[in-house]
């Protein structure tokens, strides 16, 4: 099939489009696309890019507030940090590519992200991962944990940003469809930001980076093969990362910007070229040429089909004012990058691309980019989890249960991870992986970022609504352990197909359930991404709204840190119990997925985390907030495995919901006796109990007399030490 | 048995690091070299006598784990 | 610092891929030096009296961990500047580096795991009597991040010997109470060996990264010590 | 001229990543195998016509930059 053969109803449904869409394109251009056009159309229509099924609901979230520059549509979401300084952040799945290729498709993942984040003129300064993953014993599942995490670890060492941060969970929903989402987070001079935009007609078009091979046509709109069999062969899907090429972009990008030569920028990612040019020029309400031939291309009689939707990595499209242009040459080629000019900027609001002499497609922007299909998919509200009846739960035997959450995956220590992770690279964390979240120093200052990744994908498929308010919820409170004030959120929205009013019910609900937590918190959505189709076979993932928050501490005067020492006095903040629906104890000890999940208490929620944040800040308190696996999880945690801890819980309280109730937003608090007296205060009008003292080798938990578990807590640690241990080894 | 195993990536698979190789040959006056690409050598001592067999099993061994069919070839060469 | 005297000169090089060339500039700075970025086709170190190269990825890593950027323009002025007895600190990619043009002996394997190691490990002090290392004393114990793929140091049992009786190990991986023992050796170096000086005591290699440890808030200043020395020697 | 480089980690050099792929090929069934020693392999397309003058330049380069001889050997062949 020739690149320029005209279009058919039947091409446009080989690439993804439905009848109804072709006729759409047809009177939007008034005559029939050619076999490129169509291409073109397929991509920026497709869900990856047009966001056509999610559109309509993404509306709901709030993106306003004092301290937001720049709300979702760019390239990623911008916050103001105070004194001068902006972060910008994003987060992104790369859950099919993962999936094929674990190694390149995460690493590829890592890439993209990142180049969200200096496209906008910000260095990137963290990255964390969220990951999921299907039950260790599934067909693959240990040869993608590994593959993925050494390919984050190799892409993002090599270019020099920490991974500070993310999570790493098991269910079997995603046995045949694990996730993957990196998030990025980068920082800017408030004045020093550049936009996706190619304004200024008669401005250059300047394309950078590695060469355009035949890799990944279709990434975006995963539709069957438009050419024959052979040619499919040889074009491979999976694209290699090359994170030395991206090391250098960053650079040269940085230098470009800084020195003032850039007018727009747009990174090349799904979708390629076309994204970046009919988008940047969409921004901009104007038109670009691009003489294809130009392109610089790894392989000889590449099409401009292929030149247009190749997904080739590291590249970025560039607008700069032509006396620039051999400025932007000569500082590029220092970097031994390519950059080549192929094309310029037009007042006509249409793409307009030669090919070898002759036009080989002329589109107008906005029924591309702006007027893409918009579906309000058929949805049906989910009911959320019932109550359960639960077998007695009096004289158990309470160790053994911690031990048994201990020593699942669910609760592995993380460390084999992330010690493959550069998690010190900038000189600039003061607390890396293992805590609650991230901290680093905004380069040159003492003024605190701090960064977590948050779901509970269980909770989530139990109660959509409620289990994305509590990943807000739980986001905020971890961010209060590092003493950080949250200031915005990105978010990456996993799901099932949105062809199934199920699983558009469940992305509805989550959605609602995330934009009233972010309401209540006070914390804009800025930018986020939306992975709809992660299901093999019928059977749809876990509904997985991962949020992604930053937080600010003006200014940082103490390492917090998420231990207790020997000495110290244990208080609980919040409920003395929680609730057992939906938590780790149901589903780990007794089996049971099961439960309702609760509402969150924002107003509650929020004085706790004021208080905790507050405390920390100051130095005076180490926090853990109570989450996965309640109060007993978290004291085991806070030991790090050296110093035990006598704890009596408050009378009259059950048991199994004061040791494992999870949802009630409470901190395990560690304070220095001379500091007690600070911390009641602080916690005026909010329930805190006493717990106990920290020391000895043991953890142990009393309840009016009676011990319910006494375990030394080298031991525990020992459980979570084990259960990731085989990802350290050769 | 000597066997060895050559996997490469394939022909229209990015190769980042070949790439880089060329570009410092060619700063250091190699630009003769026009092209490289880099693939990895396994030298197996394999036991066993029949030739065939042999190259069936290490073969299998490639398609199962020494090589990552989404991206690599492989060629098993008998000594 | 004397007052009125002007601050040493460091030049800190950067090659393509270099990722921690800015962590070492801000060391060099915070330890009194002024720090000078030295582009990698220089031909000259810019009147710098210490020169450092830096840790990252030069050249993405894909032939050998510093092979590629020891052939790079600047490496000739790095030699004569080290053959003059002048002091060269190499660190972790940039240690990789001096192996590659000779002036340390040996070379490095990958890792015994296979897999980069990110983590803080212990590192006894064996030497304190070269001026790079005037701020440190011998079987002082510090605590440094190490963050490589490859940085399991190997050299032929001559060469093994030769380092050993010429007494140009300067740090060797141990426990927290600077203890030998193989658990405290994360990659499986021969003799622990984490970092050596050449035999002159002016060229020093290092896996570990002290310029990553020059302020309390991120985690310790065991990094001080030797950039102090490096910079005061300038 | 296809010029194939072979490098390899001398003999006394321990393998760390050769023996970790035996055992997981042992793991898998394959313990006819008892031995892998990996390297690398590197394919460059050189331009020039003769041979001899070729070989001797890829082996500068191979000295030079392409191997490390205080732990690799190299081997140069002509296609
Ligand atoms: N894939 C990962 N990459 C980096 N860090 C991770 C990863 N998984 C877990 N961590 C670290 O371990 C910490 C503990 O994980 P988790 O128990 O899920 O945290 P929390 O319950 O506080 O959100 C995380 O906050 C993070 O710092
Ligand atoms: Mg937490």
């Amino acid at each position: 099939m020739r690149w320029d053969a005209p279009g058919t109803v039947e091409l446009a449904r080989e690439q993804g489009l439905s009848e109804e869409e072709y006729g759409r394109i047809l009177d939007s251009i008034g005559r029939t696309p050619n076999l490129t056009e169509l291409g073109i159309f397929a991509a920026l229509w497709s869900e990856h890019c047009s966001y056509k099924s999610s559109r309509v609901h993404l509306r709901k979230l709030p993106t306003s507030g004092r301290r937001v520059v720049q709300g979702p549509g760019e390239n990623a979401g911008v916050v103001d940090l105070g004194g001068g300084w902006v972060t910008v952040f994003k987060m992104e799945s790369h859950n099919h590519p993962s999936f094929i290729e674990p190694y390149q498709g995460a690493a590829t993942g890592v890439g993209g992200i990142l180049r969200d984040i200096f496209t906008m003129g910000a260095r990137p300064i963290m990255l964390l991962d969220s990951l999921r993953f299907g039950s260790l014993d599934a067909p693959r599942m240990p040869h993608l944990v590994d593959g993925v995490v050494r390919g984050i670890g190799d892409y993002g060492n090599c270019v020099g940003v920490p991974t500070v941060g993310g999570e790493v969970d098991f269910h079997p929903s995603y046995n045949g469809n694990v996730l993957v989402n990196v998030m990025c987070v980068g920082v800017a001079r408030a004045d020093g930001l550049f936009f996706g935009r190619a304004s200024g007609p008669g401005n250059s078009v300047v394309y950078l980076g590695s060469k355009t091979g035949r890799d990944g046509i279709h990434g975006a709109t995963m539709a069957s093969d438009v050419f024959d069999e052979s040619a499919s062969e040889k074009r491979p899907t999976v694209q290699v990362g090359d994170p030395f090429t991206e090391k250098l972009l960053i650079e040269c990008c940085l230098e470009l910007m800084g020195k003032g030569l850039v007018v727009g920028i747009q990174d090349m990612g799904a979708a390629g070229l076309t994204s970046s040019a009919f988008e940047m020029a969409a921004r901009a309400g104007c038109g670009l040429t691009l003489d294809l031939s130009l392109v610089p291309a790894r392989e000889r009689g590449m099409t401009p089909y292929e030149l247009m939707l190749s997904e080739s990595q590291e590249r970025m499209l560039l607008v700069a004012a032509p006396p620039d242009v051999p400025g932007v040459l000569e500082v590029c080629h220092r970097w031994g990058l390519d950059a080549v000019e192929v094309g310029s900027v037009t007042a006509e609001p249409e793409v307009v691309a030669t090919f070898e002499g002759r036009e080989a497609f002329r589109l107008p922007v906005a029924p591309l980019v702006d007027d893409a299909p918009r579906y309000e998919r058929p949805w049906v509200r989910p009911a959320p989890a019932a109550a359960v009846t639960l077998p007695p739960l009096h004289n158990r035997d309470w160790g053994a249960d911690l031990r048994a959450l201990l020593a699942s995956p669910a609760f592995a220590d993380t460390r084999p991870v992330w010690q493959q992770y550069d998690q010190s690279v900038g000189a600039s964390t003061v607390v890396g992986p293992g805590a609650d979240a991230a901290l680093l120093l905004l380069p040159g200052t003492s003024i605190g970022v701090a960064a977590t990744t948050d779901c509970n994908a269980l909770a989530c498929g139990l109660d959509p609504f409620n289990g994305a308010a509590q990943a807000v919820a739980e986001a905020v409170r971890n961010l209060a352990c590092v003493g950080a004030e949250p200031v915005g959120v990105t978010d990456c929205l996993n799901f099932g197909s949105p062809e199934n009013p199920k699983v558009m019910g469940q992305f509805v609900a989550a959605l609602e359930g995330m934009a009233e937590a972010c309401r209540a918190f006070e914390v804009p959505v800025v930018s986020g991404n939306v992975s709809f189709y992660n299901e093999t076979s019928g059977s749809a993932i876990l509904p997985t709204p991962t949020v992604g928050m930053v937080g600010v501490v003006p200014e940082v005067r103490h390492r917090p840190r998420g231990t207790w020492r020997e000495g110290e006095a244990l208080y609980l903040l919040g409920a003395a119990e929680g609730e057992l629906g939906g938590s780790r104890f149901l589903q780990l000890v007794l089996g049971l997925e099961a439960g309702p999940v609760p509402a969150v208490d924002y107003a509650a929620e929020s004085r706790a985390a004021a208080v905790v944040r507050g405390l920390v800040r100051q130095g005076l308190a180490a926090a853990k907030d109570l989450s996965d696996g309640g109060l007993a999880v978290a004291a085991a945690e806070m030991s790090g495995g050296t110093v035990g801890a006598e704890l009596a819980l408050p009378e009259g309280v059950a048991p199994a919901r004061a040791l494992f109730g999870e949802w009630r937003g409470g901190f395990l608090v560690a304070v220095e006796p001379e500091n007690e007296q600070a911390l009641v205060r602080a916690c005026e009008g909010s329930p805190v109990n006493r717990l106990g003292a920290v020391g000895g080798s043991r953890l142990k938990i009393a309840l009016g007399g009676n011990v319910l578990l006494d375990e030394p807590v080298e031991e525990l640690e020992g459980l979570r030490e084990n259960g990731l241990k085989w990802l350290s080894e050769s | 048995m000597q066997v060895e195993v050559r996997v490469k990536l394939k022909q229209q698979v990015l190769d980042p690091q070949g790439e880089a190789i060329r570009r410092v040959l060619a700063g250091l006056g190699y630009s003769e070299v026009e092209q490289v690409r880099v693939g990895k050598l396994m030298l197996l001592e394999v036991a066993g006598g029949d030739r065939e067999a042999v190259r069936a099993r290490v073969e299998e061994a490639c398609r199962e784990v020494l090589a990552n069919t989404v991206i690599e070839e492989f060629e098993v060469r008998l000594q | 610092m004397k007052a009125g005297r002007r601050r040493p000169r460091v030049a800190v090089v950067i090659f393509p891929g270099s990722n921690c060339d800015r962590d070492t500039l801000a060391a060099v700075e915070a330890t009194g030096g002024e720090a000078v970025p030295v582009w990698h086709q220089s031909r000259d170190l810019a009147g710098c009296g210490s020169v450092i190269l830096p840790g990252g990825f030069s050249y993405g890593d894909y032939l050998r961990a510093g092979a590629m950027a020891a052939h790079s323009p600047v490496m000739a002025a790095v030699r004569r500047h080290a053959e003059a007895g002048r002091p060269v600190l190499g660190i972790c990619n940039g240690f990789q580096m001096l192996l590659e043009i000779g002036l340390l002996p040996g070379a490095m394997l990958m890792n015994r795991t296979l897999r980069f190691i990110c983590r803080d490990v212990h590192l006894r002090v064996e030497r304190d009597d070269v001026p790079l290392l005037t701020y440190l004393r011998r079987g002082q114990v510090l605590r440094l991040p190490i963050a490589h793929k490859e940085g399991n140091w190997f050299a032929p049992p001559e060469v093994v010997r030769e380092v050993e009786s010429e007494g140009t190990v300067v740090l060797r991986y141990c426990t927290p109470g600077g203890g030998l023992d193989d658990g405290a050796n994360p990659n499986g170096a021969l003799n622990a060996i984490a970092g050596l000086v050449n035999s002159a005591g002016n060229v020093l290699g290092l896996m570990p990264h002290p310029e990553r440890r020059v302020r309390g808030i991120v985690g310790g200043e065991d990094g001080t010590p030797l950039i102090r020395g490096l910079v005061e020697a300038a």
